[in-house]
């Protein structure tokens, strides 16, 4: 069923987009993936890569599962510097209202990471390219693409976007 | 000084100053990036079509490789021969000549001057001296080399062939991937790396670390220093393979020594490791390091050259080109995209290379007089079939400390 | 006739901020001139000029032709290394209901860019002080004036804020 | 008595932080502490000593008197370099409505600085950690923590953020 | 080594380590930008009068230029003599006394030290010594010269007269638009252009790129490179002027050599091109540089001076004042404004030269041991009068190598 | 050249090619932070129980002190003994042993060898010479001085006693503060200052400005230049101690001089001044230089370390560690947090410090011809009764003199 453009559905829209960065700039990494409908898409995308139509991307999750295994990778097994991260997110665009009642979203983001004795650096600027749908009450990601405009990437990108 | 002290012929320890002195690093891009040796340049896949074009990099030279109409590839340095522009500004693209936009200064891709505006002056004045010499002006033009798939040139006229530059023994591996069928390029990755560019050649040649530091790769058995494998070597010890194979998930003494490995993980979503045997014989890991420039990666089903762009003494740039062969189906491309997730900036495992490698740096920097120990394995510079060695980095610092006069 | 504030007033300005800095990442600057009137002001001024009351902006266009100008430059004549840009636009701020109609906005924005081989950078920072007027039946800028903090311009100023 | 989650009260929040945002980057520091309680506590924390526990803040007000003395530090005694600040704020986040009738509220936010012949440089990103109340009929602050990531401060912090 | 050779007298080659080795440019800071030579500081319409200030650049070094009550004015470097504080932090104002706030030693605006506090001690206790001379403790003065509107400074007691400086030729331009009308400031426009600065001053010495660069000059017929028009310089050759004209959009053999022309493009609202003739002569162009430090532009209706602050040898600040006279009605300042467009950062036509810059230091910055070839119009340093040459850069060039001992 | 003059013995002149010159600031290092003195490492309190560490830095080198078993602390170079990462990545934590991540060697938190993975090779293959010595392969360790609550730290083992360090009339101002009684963190501020490190140190040991710059003290009379003060000093110069008294705040002959002076300012709310008297004497503020890494801050109620951590010639990061007394009332804990708005980056004046350093870097690096007068309460380096001297600058310049072979 098409979802209809309410002030309420802004709202909600906006406050998850809020939550999600919370979740991820607090390093609440196991919430994470609850962000995401069991078979989600995640990536994160050059948009080198996205633009001349290349399929490889940074980070490609398919399900859930993917991302729950990624949060294992960033948690128990990859090794790298402590790093805290902040998002600055643009007010999402709610764009399109899916026949499926997917709501369809676009928002520019700036995350900005900090490392042991240095001095803040932007380290990712881009546009979430969503789509939405509700599950058990919740709007979750069904997809969620991160398409990043820089060209170099600051050694690792350890932590979701 | 006393800090650039370095005993002839000891190449088990590696003073820190090699990685910090800005001298060094211009006798490095002045004898190993543009002397006789070749550098990794782009894909024959990336420039498929006569006039398609990519814009690459030979140690801190950018410079143009184009696809010509015989099939050839030509490389040019991109600098403008009239007052030095940096012509050319996209990453990639198509021409059949390429214009300088100052004084638009015409050039064929084979870096012939092909125009020079007002040469002969405007209305009888002005114009280029009558012994101008249009053919004594062009760009500088690079050797090239393409063997399989691969593009890579010299700014050294005497850079002796291909073939001989990396000995028969490393050709082999080379020619195990590269076997000419066409590639298909899946895209890039690029970082930026605060860390001197040998600390990736050393981290590639050093089979040591990957059973250690790769927490990811030990916990689900992809490398594991117990099993069978090989560190091989050119007869100058410049280039390299490491070669292994997949492994199970099994405790062991060679676990009990590992002491970050996770027994109890499992994977949600296995996919990630739906790996297929692919090439001939048992090795599921072939990682070969070409000096100066290059990383050719094969480790199961992915596969990518990391192509190192120096950028001073302590940062480089590294740039993964992903790619599979053109006859892939679909479920294929996307195994390969897939397994990409373990490499790359993100990637479970090429994530910790980079981190460990800035931390190197880190600690190095701050006592150029110190010096690295590289004694597994001995202190020889022998190939050997197991992983418990830095053989290769001292094979890499005999050739270096030759090449370099050091 | 004086606009009301409401909930879907606040909506539609938002989107629009929103529509126009994805206009301007996504580079489809062809469609830029349409965000304006027929009639509009725009202009670019360095904070400096702007507080001492000294009148020298950095690109001033009196009218949609000129925009149309401004974007057959940046298309057709002027000769700049590639790059992109992304916005960052805090919440617009409605601040005055005009009694001709028109809707007094102000928001705070940030620009990064990024070029070749280079790591993103903060290209300007600075605040919106627009006026919105609806014609057929649309919201569209009488007058956008993008007051830029910065001292200093990263060597060229190409693409429209 | 609690306040209801009302788009007239989001809208009032929303406002809220645009006019306090303004109010600093304009440098309208007179009207600064009226953005806030008689009583009210603001503090500007390293998110090191805040997730730390360590109580020392790089400010620290518990009155808006000693707002006001901020202010007078500001403009009259403290001797500082020129400078120009910018914030960027993400959509104020409304997460809890208190049985007192406060409203707590929280948002990302940036802080690029420029001095005199300088690009501009990120100088602070963090988070609001904040509750409002409605004191004469005005939402205000009646604590405000500013948890910043940064490690290092560049120089000095002048500015309220 | 053999990368800092350069052949005695030539001029039409120009090594590239000219342009990034620290060495050369500290060496043109002292005997260039601190030597006998007069370096822009300011408009005297920017501090009317008695007390008003405005901080500037000469070199790297700050300067404080204020008006006095004589309506003189003194420039002085911007560094406490106590202990180098850079005192003054703003932009510009009105003051009559300077106060160092580490200390609070005060100076007049001409440096002289005024006051020192606690100089005779507290209570008897401590000041300064008895033999103490404020005298010889004052701000660094520098000499001062003004022609009609613009200040210029020297660090150099042994400057020539600003007269002398830049002969009768370029004088006679000079005066031309600093006729001894009052100016009115219009407005600044900075920026940071990573290129060494002399790249700027070969920029707007040479005729030849702009009818080929600047696509939209040309096809609007701002510029042409067929129009009538001239190359001159003082007798040193360090100081240069363009002069030309308006063209009309037409196709010929010249524009054939122009492959950047765009034949159909119209204004949508031509306004911007709403030019009236101001200046005696045929001339609606003249572009002067006055070595080393500024750019003094007259095109169409746009006056500005461009100031050169550089910041080491790959990297400068670029000042933009824009002006017109005080007696300017409405429209005259609209019209001004508006053709502002085509200037500063944004310009129609000057941004393609901030960033054609920025790509020279790219190219050459990478190969300090290649160089440029500067042979359009010959090899010698005389005057012309076309526009099809590059004498004037290297004129600059013989001059410098002169003044640089290179 | 002529620019590297400083004539023989001359202290009343301070060269400003000493704040910018990377040799100078090399021989710093080797000399000063790295040579025969104390740096400051960290609080006991910050590591109370075994296996507490703090990551803290000497010089630009990091270091890692730790809790041991008997309650010692010992102090480690933050580098791998393999191949150099800097392997400790957090700022702080317990740890009974320290794994480097890249080939997971073990060390003790004394630096002592305790692991090497594959040392004995894997499978008989493989693994480190039968001649490694794990004993010559820690890391490296630094001499440890431990003093009342505060830990230093030497890279040079021919260091002198910390009370020899100090000598006795500094190590009484130590004990003034550090008497013994345990102390409480209260929490850190990090600033990155753009000046050379010793101009932090001319700034601490320097109370002429203090009664001019910091109007908000001179104000609400928390220093004065009348008030009954001393500097004093080691016998090398090295180290130095203001000492004063809070004032009031009247008009006299005194305020004449301090032109920023502000009469009729207020505190809405004065909490911030609510100081009660701590220590016995008369004294209010003891501000302590221990040459080259620290400063001991006391002042009212609020005590602070603030540690130099250069970070090149022209940069160096200022860390501030607050702390109160074990045995404090929460209300003496508040009313230190509360007086820490008058120190650290925000602080009411302490800002100006960070500010007016960075300004004297500015108008010192663009002259490094020129220097600094240095002659405020004579050419001499005693001590003094009084506040308005530079005597313990010329002191530190006097030991810089002879420890630098300047
Ligand atoms: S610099 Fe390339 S054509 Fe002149
Ligand atoms: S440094 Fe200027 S008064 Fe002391
Ligand atoms: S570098 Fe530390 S264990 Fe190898
Ligand atoms: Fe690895
Ligand atoms: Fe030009
Ligand atoms: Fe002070």
């Amino acid at each position: 069923m098409i979802a209809t453009l309410t002030p309420e559905l802004r709202f909600e829209v906006a406050d998850l987009y809020a939550d999600y960065a919370e979740c991820l700039d607090e390093q609440r990494f196991a919430d994470w993936p609850d962000f995401f409908t069991e078979d989600c898409v995640y990536k994160i995308i050059p948009r080198e890569n996205f633009e001349r139509g290349l399929p490889l991307c940074t980070v490609w999750a398919e399900s859930r599962g993917m991302l729950k295994d990624r949060v294992t990778g960033i948690t128990e097994t990859m090794m790298y510097m402590p790093r805290t991260c902040r998002h600055i997110v643009s007010a999402p665009r709610i764009h399109a209202l899916g026949a499926d009642g997917s709501i369809g979203v676009r928002a520019n983001y700036l995350v900005v990471q900090i490392l042991a004795d240095e001095p803040a650096r932007v380290f990712q600027v881009g546009r979430y390219l969503d789509t939405l749908v509700r599950s058990d009450g919740v709007l979750r990601f069904r997809e969620k693409l991160c398409v990043f405009d820089d060209v170099l990437i600051d050694n690792s990108l350890i932590y979701p976007v | 000084d006393g800090a650039r002290h370095w005993p002839p012929g000891e190449v088990s320890r590696i003073p820190y100053w090699l990685y910090s002195d800005p001298e060094v690093y211009r006798r490095e891009l002045e004898r190993i990036f543009y002397g006789p040796h070749w550098c990794y340049v782009a894909l024959d896949a990336e420039i498929p079509n006569p006039g398609d074009f990519k814009r690459s990099v030979v140690g801190e030279r950018q410079v143009i490789a184009t696809r010509l109409e015989d099939g050839a590839v030509a490389v040019v340095e991109n600098r403008c021969a009239h007052r030095g522009v940096r012509f050319c500004q996209r990453e990639h693209g198509t021409a059949t000549e390429f214009v300088c936009p100052y004084h638009q200064w015409v050039y064929a891709p084979t870096g012939e001057l092909m125009g020079v505006p007002f040469r002969r002056g405007v209305k009888g004045q002005g114009g280029m001296p009558a012994d101008f010499d249009p053919k004594a002006n062009g760009l500088r033009r690079l050797e090239v080399a393409r063997r399989n798939g691969l593009v890579f040139a010299s700014f050294d006229p005497a850079v002796p062939s291909f073939e001989d530059y990396l000995g028969p023994l490393m050709l082999q591996y080379y020619d195990r991937t590269y076997d000419g069928r066409p590639l298909k390029l899946l895209g890039y990755s690029r970082q930026r790396i605060p860390a001197n560019w040998k600390l990736m050649m050393e981290n590639i040649k050093d089979p040591y670390h990957a059973g250690l530091l790769h927490v990811f790769f030990v916990t689900f058995g992809l490398f594991r220093a117990d099993q069978k494998s090989a560190v091989e070597m050119d007869p100058a010890g410049r280039h390299g393979v490491l070669v292994s194979r997949k492994g199970d998930k099994v405790l062991n003494d060679v676990t009990q020594d590992m002491r970050q490995f996770q027994e109890n993980l499992q994977l949600q979503d296995p996919r990630i490791l739906d790996v297929v045997h692919e090439w001939p014989g048992e090795a599921t890991v072939v990682m070969q390091t070409l000096f100066p420039s290059v990383i050719l990666q094969q480790q199961v089903n992915s596969m990518s050259t990391r192509h190192i762009r120096p950028r001073g003494p302590g940062c480089f740039d590294f740039v993964w080109t992903h790619f599979g062969y053109a006859d892939d189906d679909e479920e294929m491309t996307r195994r390969r995209l897939r397994q990409a997730n373990l490499f790359g900036p993100a990637g479970y495992v090429s994530a910790d290379d980079g981190e460990v490698i800035e931390m190197s740096q880190q600690g190095i920097s701050s006592d150029p007089e110190a010096r690295a120990v590289v004694e597994m394995g001995g202190r020889g510079t022998g190939n050997a079939d197991h992983m418990v060695t830095e053989t290769a980095i001292r094979a890499m610092y005999r050739y270096y400390r030759e090449v370099m006069g050091l």
